[in-house]
């Protein structure tokens, strides 16, 4: 491949919303970016600003306030784009998808490219996720 | 200023990370992951059904086969379901799920316990 | 097993509220259960050293409740809150978010000028509201 | 202008981007070290530079691209003006022509951030320029000359005689790299009140060329900085280094400050560092 | 003067969670400030009507994760109070262990992030780094590293043997000495200092009125801990709340760091304090009556109203979080901040909108 | 033929403004105008074809210009004085007679000064003077046609008064054109005062309570730096009995001399240029209509105060006084320009810009060496010439938007683009490389090796500039989109801003060739050695950008824009977000100023007082 098209899977820039979470999943996302785990081995960057922002990871359930801003962010990052739900409730609302204010998981919202099971996913499991979406845009790159 | 001894020690020592997917750590023994049924054991009670609060749980019967369905993605694996199964077929490995692509639920079928029991391959599938 | 609770009525609210602040009791918040098809109770809780005194008050669902977050400032969320779940509306509310603390009711029409419903600087709301 | 001039120019307009993406990966991976992580590749910058010029996106303004480009320009013609031994004055105004550049760039944009991030960007131009100039002067007053050859040919370093500017020109290189504690109006993946300030509208392309400039920008920074002791060209590399290095250490034990703190204190106490330097050389 | 009005959050970098704040600045100093809510808004106290009381269990855990734990325990304390249930002591001490090893984490995390939210990173790094520590111990000891679901009504369901104890001490000295040398940088280093002393000041009395809890309160000098109403197995041990006079972000920082280290000394006590009693009562019957019960949380008083009418939904579920309380008195403060001091006050309350919205 | 273009240029606007006067209708007002404006530009070239030169035109050298002149000396005092008793002003009164006094020294009490050698000399410095006023002043007093149109229109002027107002404005040309080219002290001396009359009158031509009290605050102050001036005629023709200047002007002259004339000289040359700690008079000025800010107060006559101090340059260089003054000039330079970056209202935004420039040059001009002095020429040209244009610019934005506030004027580039893209043009020409003002700058800043303190001054005054015109272009600029509804201006208008526009960035990118064009006297090519030869290569640079840019620009006009990030809440709307009870606020942006640091009353009075004391210093260290 091209070296415009690895770095694109070199230099995965994170942002990551929490989109109704109960901090469970924020603090272990959090935790990738700590020296225990660091994944800026991976080049990635936790960016805060969906213009900048290449992989979104989306922890909690989703409610009609906050979808709004789910879909501006999206919107506004830039192709191509993954996006990776963490956690029972971005996955599928987990036990809150029968409280009255949830509207479901992540995929209600925008396209979902990686589930994370778990509650909280471990951040084991999250860099699991962007090693598998890297690899799904990896090959969509190869193919086009 | 008052950070500097840190600093310059972590610059010397070796870093804190674990360079987890060429290296993983054990697993801690008692740590609650994946959710795993023996489905030949399972008897299709229900118990765990009823009292699992995440709610993603479905036992079925239809005639001499049982269906044990577990929405894997809704499941906060908080093990309540392993300490109410009669029968102890339930278990959570000490190792997480793995991540997917897709959001599937899994279904697995067996015979009700009166009859000697057969086993069914687990099938996943998609939602 | 029922707690504690002093019965007070919509008139006596916020006079009473007052009094028990000049105790020097402090309000740690406001609870709001539905007793039947037509009537709610909100229960005030005050504490002071560790000790929680108790104010009971009956209204009839959708009713109009004298707010104390006059009188103290820190009963305008729980408040906004309450109107929120339960539809009861607050009278002379310090911050009105009008129903929409929590749940969306998107509007698309309105521009009014910032802020109208500002929050005082630090000092003078300590000393107005308090 | 000879040919030899003509070689080094073109060397400086080359190089210069590429040694400041890689003064930018070891950056990178030193940080991550003194923060007990293991940290990207060294070539990651240059990664980042790749994947952000194949990103497709909508501008936030249709002048972005124009500035971008212009900052891109000015930065690279400082590189190579240095490269040619030019006036190190001019080199010094060309560059922040490009910080002008960069900042109006952003107050074009839409978002609040990133005009406030412009604000605070010129209020740190304000605050670095004058004692980066102060320290220019003071080089221009030892070596007898505004060139860059004249700076670069004394055969005793020019720490010597300007001890005092060491903190100005630190403070320089902290603001030019955004660095802590002068992040102050866009750091780069540290968490900011105004998320990436000056740079919270480019993305894309823009932001690629951006990050190039960059570069330039930097490799000019600590070039200047290393005619402190241009004995030798490793003296000078090795000068540059501690620079960089010092600047890092910096970051990694300090909390950022205020924009207001950095005009009240931290500037004018450089400046006047920066000044008595250059009185004590006009008394000799 | 120019105004500008900055729409901060609900999606910022620095604020860990989604709450808005549109701030209208003149020379990047707020003049005016007003909180937006409901970015993270379940409605979970009325999931109450499709749980039942041991269902809900798992539900007020996640009110929020980082407090999970203790939400459980101020949950079942609330329903054993209904049930005239008495817990085992043993199970009684355990709770202390976890609940103090959560608020070590929480403090160990906040103290992190609030290093963020001034620019300093590498601070923020070392903090986590040594929380990961905390982690593998609630890991290891519970089965999870952050909802660790422990309690249940009656007692809890997981123990600890001599091992496991072992372990934990030992790991604690080592904590207990990577916090420790971060001492003098989060209370006495310049730049810290510049950025978290005399900013974002709640005056004793303003706390109070207010209506301030945890650290927030104990900063600006009041000496309230719902530790010392002595639950859980806190009645056999020795504890005094931490108090700090300064009432700035400083202060509070201050006295989340001193707790973090009362918090392994608490565990230590309680862990010597373990006997061979059982872990769990037999629970029969089901909750009926009108109960408050009222824990300490990291981030400070949180008090549970349960209402039960004898079936095994409960008829109400109130919680009152500690953020919940806490953001009127953060709104009065705003006004006068610089902007660069914002994220630095908010995140001095360390907000958890999760559990403020539930 | 030199006697001729010398008579255009100094006559032709007194004629032309006396038709006007006489003649109303417009349409011929506006005739005389244009006519005014080609035959200064063909005298003004024909005489820079010739210079350096002297010549002896009849109505500058004869007896009775000098009997004019003399007369002139009382008179205006005289008309000042009863000007200041109607008023019941003090400070006038009191400067108007003593101005009267010195004149009646000069004429009755000191024996006659020896006639200058020639009428008129023109150096490179008179050349850039005269030709600032012809070209700049012509297009400014064509700017003002329209302009003052619109004016009465806002003001409901039953009857208008324009025919009197351009009478003063073309005079004035004249006036100056005639200041930059005599050689007699007494002439010059004349010129001065008839300039402070012009100034007078403009500002108070509004006749509203506030115009009246900045025009005496501008005669009072003005007629104080006539006393300084006289006095310093006044010794002169006792120390030497000399009247010429360009002799006057040989430093071997003033070896060992008392240098208090010199520093007078200076003293009167700061008030003019509204040096601090006299920078007020300027400031209230603005209060005028805009073409009447930009031809006096910014371009061109403020411009006389630096003149005379570059004319005094060569004395200057190496002495006390020359180092207080370059003092002086730096001073002013930085504070002004902190001032400047505090304020909102873009008219005092030049205003305290050109005061902050005219220090640098008056630096210049302090430092003496021929370096600093062709920096200080350079300057006065290149600031003319920009600062005109951007007072033109800020003159239409005002009748477009109808506020002078910067606030007021963001995103004006989707209002009116023209006005504001040469108004951003403008700003970056005061600081960018390789345009003109920079090259000053820089020039200046070189030249002052031999001050520390004043470069100090001028590094931090030069990244204050910076900040300031930045945020002024961007302010402007800061519409999202190329796209825009073009309001229509006239030709009138656009005409002046566009020849400005041309004029500021050429003249910039020419610097390197202004040693042929305007210099040949002090060589700044050689004094710069190494760092003038980068113009050329810079300039090609520039031009390179600029290609560049304009491509990227055409290919990006096309392109929809992203919506804005405010943390995940933009709504439909443009220029709101969703915010509080899921309502659509607007969102208001403002500038920050750092009051705190730069407010004006604060710094004004610590300013002042320090400038003061240095002014002191000044004649102190003459004395002394
Ligand atoms: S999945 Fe679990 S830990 Fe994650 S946000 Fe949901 S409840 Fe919290
Ligand atoms: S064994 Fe358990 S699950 Fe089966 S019927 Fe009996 S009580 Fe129900
Ligand atoms: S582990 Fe918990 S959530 Fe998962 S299936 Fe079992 S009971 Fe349900
Ligand atoms: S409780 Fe056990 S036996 Fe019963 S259905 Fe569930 S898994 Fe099968
Ligand atoms: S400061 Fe600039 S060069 Fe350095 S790592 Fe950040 S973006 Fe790259
Ligand atoms: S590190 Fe913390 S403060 Fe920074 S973006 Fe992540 S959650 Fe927010
Ligand atoms: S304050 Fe609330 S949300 Fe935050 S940690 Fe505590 S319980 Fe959790
Ligand atoms: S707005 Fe302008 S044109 Fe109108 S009256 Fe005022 S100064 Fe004159």
């Amino acid at each position: 491949m091209s070296f415009l098209k690895t770095s694109q899977i070199k230099s995965p820039w994170l942002m990551h919303f929490d989109c109704g979470s109960c901090n469970g999943c924020d603090i272990e996302t959090l935790a990738c970016l700590t020296p225990v785990y660091d994944v800026e081995r991976f080049g990635i960057i936790n960016v805060g600003n969906p213009r900048h922002a290449d992989v979104l990871v989306v922890t909690g359930t989703v409610n009609p306030r906050n979808a709004e801003i789910l879909k501006n962010i999206y919107s506004q990052m830039p192709d191509p784009k993954l996006v990776i739900a963490v956690g029972a409730c971005g996955c599928s609302g987990g036990v809150f998808r029968d409280a009255p204010n949830v509207l479901g998981g992540i995929d209600k919202v925008i396209p979902v490219d990686v589930y994370v099971p778990g509650c909280p996913a471990k951040p084991e499991a999250i860099m699991d996720a962007v090693v598998t979406g890297l690899g799904k845009l990896k090959g969509i790159l190869e193919a086009s | 200023m008052k950070m500097l001894p840190t600093v310059i020690s972590n610059l010397f020592n070796k870093a804190a990370t674990r360079n987890y997917p060429f290296f993983v750590r054990d697993p801690f023994v008692t740590a609650r992951g994946e959710l795993i049924n023996d489905i030949d054991r399972c008897i299709f009670c229900g118990s765990c059904s009823r009292k699992c609060p995440s709610q993603c749980l479905e036992v079925t019967k239809e005639g001499t086969m049982g269906t044990w369905k577990l929405e894997f993605f809704a499941c906060v694996g908080c093990g309540v379901c392993v300490d109410s199964c009669p029968v102890n077929c339930l278990s959570q490995k000490p190792t997480h799920r793995a991540v997917a692509v897709v959001r599937e639920t899994i279904v697995m079928t067996g015979k009700l316990p009166e009859k000697p029991a057969k086993k069914t391959a687990a099938a996943p599938a998609e939602q | 097993m029922c707690i504690e609770a002093t019965p007070v009525t919509t008139a006596q609210l916020v006079a009473e509220v007052t009094k028990i602040k000049a105790d020097g009791y402090r309000l740690v918040t406001l609870t709001s259960v539905e007793i039947d098809a037509e009537n709610m109770e909100i229960l005030y809780h005050f504490d002071k050293d560790l000790v929680l005194k108790n104010l009971r008050l009956t209204v009839k669902k959708g009713a109009s409740v004298p707010s104390i977050s006059g009188a103290l400032f820190t009963a305008f969320l729980v408040e906004n809150e309450i109107r929120d779940q339960f539809g009861i509306t607050f009278e002379g509310l310090v911050l009105d978010y009008q129903g929409k603390l929590y749940n969306e009711v998107v509007q698309t029409t309105t521009t009014s000028p910032f802020c109208r419903m500002q929050v005082k600087s630090t000092s003078t709301a300590a000393k107005e509201v308090v | 202008m000879n040919l030899t001039t003509f070689y080094l120019a073109v060397a400086g307009l080359i190089l210069a981007p590429l040694v400041g993406g890689l003064v930018a990966g070891v950056d990178r991976v030193l940080t991550a070290r003194m923060q007990s992580r293991m940290g990207p590749p060294l070539l990651q910058p240059f990664y980042d530079v790749g994947k952000l010029w194949s990103k497709v996106i909508a501008p936030a303004s249709h002048w972005q691209g124009l500035f971008v480009r212009w900052a891109l320009v000015a930065s690279l013609a400082s590189d190579v003006l240095l490269a040619a031994g030019a006036d190190v004055l001019m080199c010094f105004f060309v560059q922040a022509a490009s910080a002008s550049f960069v900042a109006l760039g952003a107050f074009c944009g839409s978002s609040p951030y990133s005009k406030l991030g412009a604000q605070r960007e010129l209020f740190q131009l304000l605050a670095y320029e004058p004692v980066f100039l102060v320290a220019i002067l003071c080089m221009a007053k030892v070596s007898g000359g505004f060139d860059a050859y004249s700076f670069m040919a004394s055969d005793q370093p020019l720490l010597y005689k300007m001890p005092l500017i060491v903190p100005g020109l630190l403070f320089v290189v902290l603001v030019k790299l955004r660095k802590s504690p002068f992040d102050i109006s866009g750091s780069h993946h540290m968490h900011q009140e105004v998320v990436r300030g000056v740079y919270t509208d480019y993305a894309g392309r823009d932001f690629a060329l951006l990050e190039i400039a960059h570069w330039a920008d930097v490799t000019v920074v600590l070039w200047i900085c290393s005619f402190l002791w241009a004995t030798s060209p490793l003296a000078m590399v090795v000068t540059a280094f501690l620079f960089l290095f010092a600047a890092l250490v910096i970051d990694n034990i300090s909390a950022r400050l205020t924009w207001r703190h950095m005009l009240k204190v931290v500037a004018p106490i450089s400046l006047v560092l920066a000044t008595a330097n250059l009185l004590w050389l006009y008394m000799e | 003067m120019a105004r500008t009005v900055i729409p901060f959050g609900p999606q910022h970098p620095v604020l860990p969670e989604p709450i808005h704040l549109s701030l209208v600045v003149e020379d990047e100093r707020v003049v005016e400030a007003l909180p937006t809510l409901g970015y993270v808004h379940r409605g979970l106290e009325l999931l109450a009507t499709k749980r039942d009381y041991n269902q809900m269990i798992q539900i007020v855990e996640r009110v929020c994760g980082i407090c999970s734990m203790i939400h459980s325990l101020c949950y079942c304390q609330g329903i054993e109070e209904m049930m005239k249930l008495e817990v085992p002591r043993r199970a009684r001490m355990l709770r202390v262990v976890w609940s103090e090893l959560h608020r070590l984490h929480s403090h160990l995390l906040w103290l992190g992030l609030f290093a963020d939210s001034f620019g300093f990173e590498s601070l923020f790094m070392q903090l986590w780094k040594v929380r990961e520590k905390v982690m593998d111990l609630n890991e290891a000891t519970t089965g999870n590293r952050v909802i660790v679901s422990v309690n249940v009504v009656g007692g809890v369901r997981a123990d600890l043997d001599e091992a496991q104890i072992r372990w934990i001490k030992d790991t604690l000295v080592e904590v207990e000495a990577s916090i420790r040398s971060l001492q003098s940088t989060i209370m006495h280093d310049s730049t810290v200092c510049r950025r978290t002393r005399g900013v974002g000041v709640l005056t004793k009395q303003a706390a109070y009125d207010l209506g301030a809890a945890g650290p927030m309160l104990r900063g600006s000098g009041v000496a309230q801990d719902m530790r010392q109403l002595k639950y859980a197995g806190f009645d056999e041990i020795a504890f005094e709340p931490i108090v700090e006079t300064d009432g700035d972000c400083w202060a509070r920082s201050t006295v989340r760091f001193r707790e973090a280290l009362q918090s392994i000394d608490l565990v230590r006590q309680a862990l010597d304090k373990l006997d061979g009693s059982e872990l769990a009562v037999k629970v029969k019957g089901k909750p009926e009556g009108e109960v408050i019960t009222r824990v300490e949380q990291p981030r400070g008083e949180c008090l549970y109203y349960l209402k039960g009418n004898g079936d095994k939904f409960l008829e109400r579920v109130r919680i009152r979080t500690p953020t919940f309380a806490n953001i009127p008195p953060l709104a009065a403060i705003l006004p006068g901040l610089d902007f660069a001091d914002v994220p630095v006050v908010v995140l001095s309350i360390d907000p958890c909108i999760s559990c403020t919205e539930r | 033929m030199l006697d001729a273009y010398i008579g255009v240029l100094v006559l032709w606007p007194l004629v032309a403004g006396l038709a006007c006067l006489v003649l109303k209708s417009p349409g011929v007002r506006s005739a005389l105008v244009l006519s005014t404006g080609a035959a200064l530009a063909v005298g003004a070239l024909g005489v820079a074809s010739q210079v350096p030169m002297t010549a002896n035109p009849g109505f500058l050298s004869s007896q009775t210009a000098l009997y004019i002149a003399e007369g002139a000396a009382f008179a205006l005092p005289i008309y000042f004085l009863i000007r200041g008793l109607m008023e019941k002003h003090v400070l006038v009164i009191v400067f108007a007679i003593a101005q009267l006094g010195l004149a009646a020294m000069s004429v009755f009490g000191l024996a006659a000064p020896a006639a200058a050698k020639s009428a008129v000399y023109c150096d490179g410095l008179s050349l850039a003077l005269v030709l600032v006023v012809s070209l700049v002043g012509s297009l400014i007093c064509i700017f003002a046609l329209p302009y003052m149109k619109h004016h009465e229109e806002h003001l409901h002027l039953k009857v208008t008064r324009q025919p009197g107002f351009f009478l003063i404005l073309l005079a004035f040309l004249g006036f100056m054109n005639g200041l930059a080219l005599s050689n007699d002290l007494r002439v010059f001396a004349a010129f001065y005062e008839a300039t402070t009359l012009c100034s007078f009158l403009l500002i108070g031509h509004d006749k509203t309570e506030e115009s009246k009290k900045s025009a005496f605050r501008a005669l009072w102050m003005n007629c104080m730096g006539g006393v300084f001036l006289h006095g310093g005629i006044v010794l002169i023709q006792k120390q030497f009995g000399m009247a010429d200047i360009h002799e006057l002007m040989n430093p071997t002259l003033w070896a060992g001399a008392s240098m208090l004339p010199i520093a007078l000289l200076a003293l009167a040359g700061c008030v003019k240029a509204a040096q601090m700690p006299f920078q007020s008079w300027l400031l209230g000025a603005m209060v005028a209509p805009t073409p009447v800010s930009a031809l006096l107060h910014s371009s061109t006559m403020v411009k006389v105060g630096v003149f005379v101090c570059l004319r005094l340059g060569p004395v200057l260089e190496s002495t006390t006084t020359g180092r207080v003054l370059a003092l002086v000039g730096a001073f002013t330079f930085f504070a002004t320009s902190a001032l400047a970056l505090g304020q909102s209202n873009a008219k005092k935004i030049l205003a305290y810009s050109t005061i902050a420039n005219l220090g640098l040059i008056i630096a210049c001009a302090g430092i003496g060496t021929p370096i600093a002095l062709a920096a200080g020429v350079v300057l006065l040209a290149i600031h003319a010439v920009t600062k005109g244009l951007l007072f033109l610019c800020v003159g239409d934005m005002e009748q477009t938007v109808g506020s002078r506030d910067l606030e007021d004027l963001r995103g004006l580039i989707s209002k009116s683009p023209v006005t504001a893209l040469a108004a951003s043009a403008g700003a970056m020409a005061m600081i960018l490389p390789p345009l003109g003002m920079l090259v000053g700058k820089w020039a200046a800043l070189e030249a002052a090796a031999a001050s520390p303190i004043a470069m100090v001054l001028i590094a931090l005054g030069s990244a204050l500039g910076v900040v300031c015109w930045v945020r002024f272009a961007g302010t402007l600029m800061s519409g999202q989109s190329i796209e825009a509804k073009t309001t229509h201006t006239s030709a009138l208008t656009s005409t002046p801003i566009l020849a400005m526009l041309a004029g500021a960035v050429g003249l910039g990118m020419a610097a390197p060739w202004f040693n042929a064009l305007l210099l040949p006297a002090s060589n700044i090519a050689t004094a710069l050695a190494g760092g003038w030869g980068l113009l050329p290569g810079l300039f090609i640079v520039a031009m390179l950008a600029w290609i560049i840019g304009m491509k990227v620009l055409g290919r990006q006009s096309a392109a929809t824009l992203a919506t804005p990030y405010i943390g995940g809440l933009p709504s439909v709307l443009k220029g709101t977000y969703v915010g509080p009870l899921g309502r659509n606020w607007t969102l208001t942006e403002g500038n920050e100023y750092a009051s705190e640091i730069f407010g004006e009353s604060k710094l004004t009075k610590f300013a002042g007082a320090l400038a003061g004391a240095l002014l002191l210093a000044l004649v102190g260290g003459a004395i002394i």
